[in-house]
């Protein structure tokens, strides 16, 4: 990993924040949608306890269906004026290109799921116990790392062409299912839902770690094949 | 091998092997149904439902050996020196002949649950990671649907495939 | 074939394989159909495999 | 990769700026150039005039490296198109129809980011504005408030802070006025100036042929000569 990568990558996310803090598209539409979801989630599912055993699971699905509106807008800012295209015509380093698309991604995401699990805890009652937290936070930064590398490999090869978009959710669901499942699972243990005990979270988290490395490492290397269109 | 000009026109892609394997295909059908409803004996323990069985463990064993197809073709083609599209077009027929087969393993596997559990979907490692896997092979084929010329396709769907079967599956190897 | 149909469940099982028999059967009519497309593509003299 | 440091060797200073000899190249199969010569020499301005869908495009695509040449010859900036074009890449810029800007970020912000994509300073950076007529107040205005003409400049500005040596410029004049195209030409006549070397495919003709040392005409998958 050559520092002058890494310096093209930090730039690159850094040009994404900026983009985003500029036109809010994300703090004025993605996040009030997922708020919305939440909400949502507990007309179609009624007090009761339901809610409370659910909540780990339902922050995770709001956050999968809004990180595919992340994903859109992060490439959507790309190929509406042919930017991405001129960074590969312009031979830019794909692994720079996707490293830094993910970290801001990451980022954005990181956002989301602090301010999902923040509306858990008011929509839902579950409330966070202190020997958790660590648990918690872990499982939040291991998805979303695993999350943004996914929705980079699948946004980028959603970038292509016209009529692409609809095919993200397709693509991407499936193969996200596992962060679903672990980082549901982790957050229980952290939250003690079912009276699970902490110890059982970190087998998760490891789940979660590997699966990021391994799309990490893999999307990386395809990048620039996926998005040599 | 060496028919006639005027036969060869109706021929489309057949060839003598494939028509020959296609008849022998027909009539294995046949022995199947024979075998596995008439002359064998209900199981011990599952009873009649075990005659699902018959037809279910082959499709799903099917299934897997053609997505596994489709991910060494993958390889070959992405890493392969010349780039071959041959490797290309096996892996996305392969594909296709997968997703029909995950399909037939879903659906007789579901009627043989009815039997047995007394519901069609059971909620456990095994049957969760067939769904997923089936979904993103359906995927895969809508990348392959997509604009552009062959070996674009072949590119993306190259990492596609190479890359949606292992981390689909990692659903299965779940930590207990 | 009275003892077929009388074995237990034998809506599901008969279902089972005649799923699998229409599904089988379909993809490979829709291959020939589709192979058939593709043939008429292609000038006789290069159909190589014939 | 986008070294900034792989400058040319003089021995490719010298090396024409495109040379192709019998080059064939496919789209989907089919030859959408069936044989084009074309030798252009650093520092000119070549205009590629031709019906739509005559292979205008796939011309100035092929010089990019996008499409693979398929059979034949072919050398850009002494670079054999054919062989690694790794370092080709940040020596040539490519321009169509899109801009390649982040609407969202202002001119300066969007020549900042380039500069630090491929290891540009500031003050090449600063030369390339004011080359452009977009120093001043306009580099502070977000790129979704520019006119059209300003755009493009904006992304010719790109090019310059890249320091590509060849561009490839598809159509530049289409959707422009004529005080755009004006200004446009005159960037073009100043970036050639200084060593680029231009190819444009133009439809607007009277115009190009004023700014153009020469005029080569596509048809059919070849190349010839305008009288």
């Amino acid at each position: 990993m050559s520092p002058g990568r890494i310096r093209l990558a930090r730039r690159l996310a850094a040009k994404d924040l900026l983009i985003e803090r500029r036109s809010r598209v994300l703090v004025n539409q993605v996040l009030p949608f997922s708020g919305l979801v939440m909400v949502v989630f507990a007309f179609a599912l009624g007090t009761g306890g339901v809610l409370e055993r659910a909540a780990p699971g339902l922050v995770w699905l709001a956050v999968l269906f809004s990180s595919l509106s992340t994903v859109q807008r992060s490439f959507g800012l790309e190929t509406a004026d042919g930017a991405m295209e001129s960074l590969r015509v312009a031979g830019v380093d794909p692994i720079a290109l996707f490293l830094g698309k993910a970290a801001a991604l990451a980022i954005e995401l990181l956002v989301l799921v602090t301010v999902l699990l923040g509306l858990a805890v008011v929509l839902y009652g579950t409330e966070p116990r202190a020997e958790g937290i660590v648990l918690l936070v872990t499982t939040a930064i291991s998805a979303t790392l695993g999350l943004a590398a996914l929705g980079t490999i699948y946004g980028g090869l959603a970038a292509g062409g016209s009529g692409r978009e609809t095919l993200l959710p397709l693509l991407v669901l499936p193969v996200a299912a596992p962060v679903l499942i672990g980082a549901t699972r982790g957050v229980e243990a952290a939250l003690g839902t079912d009276r699970t005990a902490v110890s059982e979270g970190w087998p998760w988290v490891g789940l979660l770690l590997v699966f990021a490395v391994a799309i990490g490492v893999g999307g990386a290397l395809a990048f620039g094949t996926l998005i040599e269109d | 091998m060496t028919p006639s000009p005027q036969t060869s026109i109706r021929r489309a892609t057949g060839t003598r092997a494939t028509r020959v394997l296609g008849i022998v295909t027909l009539v294995m059908l046949g022995w199947l149904g024979l075998f596995g409803l008439v002359l064998s004996p209900a199981d011990v323990d599952q009873g009649d439902a075990v005659r699902i069985m018959y037809v279910h463990v082959p499709t799903v064993w099917l299934a897997y050996l053609a997505f596994i197809v489709t991910a060494v073709c993958s390889a070959l083609y992405l890493f392969g020196k010349r780039h071959s599209l041959g490797f290309d077009r096996v892996a996305g027929a392969s594909a296709e002949i997968g997703v029909v087969f995950m399909a037939l393993t879903l659906i007789s596997g579901s009627l043989w649950g009815r039997i047995t559990w007394g519901v069609y979907w059971q909620w456990d490692a095994r049957l969760t990671t067939t769904a997923l896997l089936f979904v993103t092979y359906i995927g895969y084929l809508a990348v392959r649907g997509l604009d552009g010329t062959r070996e674009r396709r072949a590119r993306r769907s190259a990492v596609i495939g190479l890359l949606a079967a292992p981390v689909a599956s990692l659903a299965h190897h779940r930590p207990r | 074939m009275s003892a077929v149909l009388a074995m237990r469940d034998a809506g599901f099982i008969l279902g089972a394989y005649a799923a699998t028999v229409v599904v089988i059967g379909g993809f490979a009519l829709w291959v020939l159909r589709a192979g058939r497309r593709s043939g008429e593509l292609v000038d006789d003299e290069e159909k190589y495999w014939t | 990769m986008s070294d900034p440091a792989t400058n040319p060797t003089p021995a490719d200073r010298s090396a024409p700026a495109v040379d192709l000899r019998g080059v064939i190249a496919l789209l989907g199969g089919f030859p959408a150039l069936s044989g084009i010569d074309l030798r252009v020499e650093r520092g000119e301005i070549v205009l590629v005039a031709g019906p739509n869908g005559a292979g205008k495009s796939t011309l100035l695509n092929v010089c990019a490296g996008l499409v693979p040449v398929a059979r034949g010859h072919a050398e850009v900036l002494g670079t054999d198109l054919r062989g690694d074009r790794g370092a080709l890449r940040h020596r040539i810029g490519l321009l169509g129809h899109r801009n390649g800007l982040y609407a969202d970020l202002t001119v300066a912000e969007n020549l900042a980011f380039w500069a630090d994509m491929v290891g540009a300073n500031e003050a090449e950076t600063a030369a390339a504005l004011t080359s452009a007529g977009l120093d001043g107040r306009l580099s502070s205005v977000r790129v979704s408030a520019l006119s059209a003409g300003q755009r493009r400049r904006t992304a010719l500005a790109v090019l310059l802070v890249r320091r590509a040596e060849l561009w490839l410029l598809d159509e530049p004049h289409a959707g422009l006025d004529p005080s755009g195209r004006d200004e446009l030409d005159d960037l073009i006549r100043l970036a050639v100036a200084s060593g680029v070397t231009v190819i444009l495919a133009s439809h607007d003709l009277e115009r190009s042929r004023a700014l153009a040392g020469r005029e080569i005409v596509v048809k059919g998958g070849t190349v010839s000569e305008a009288a």
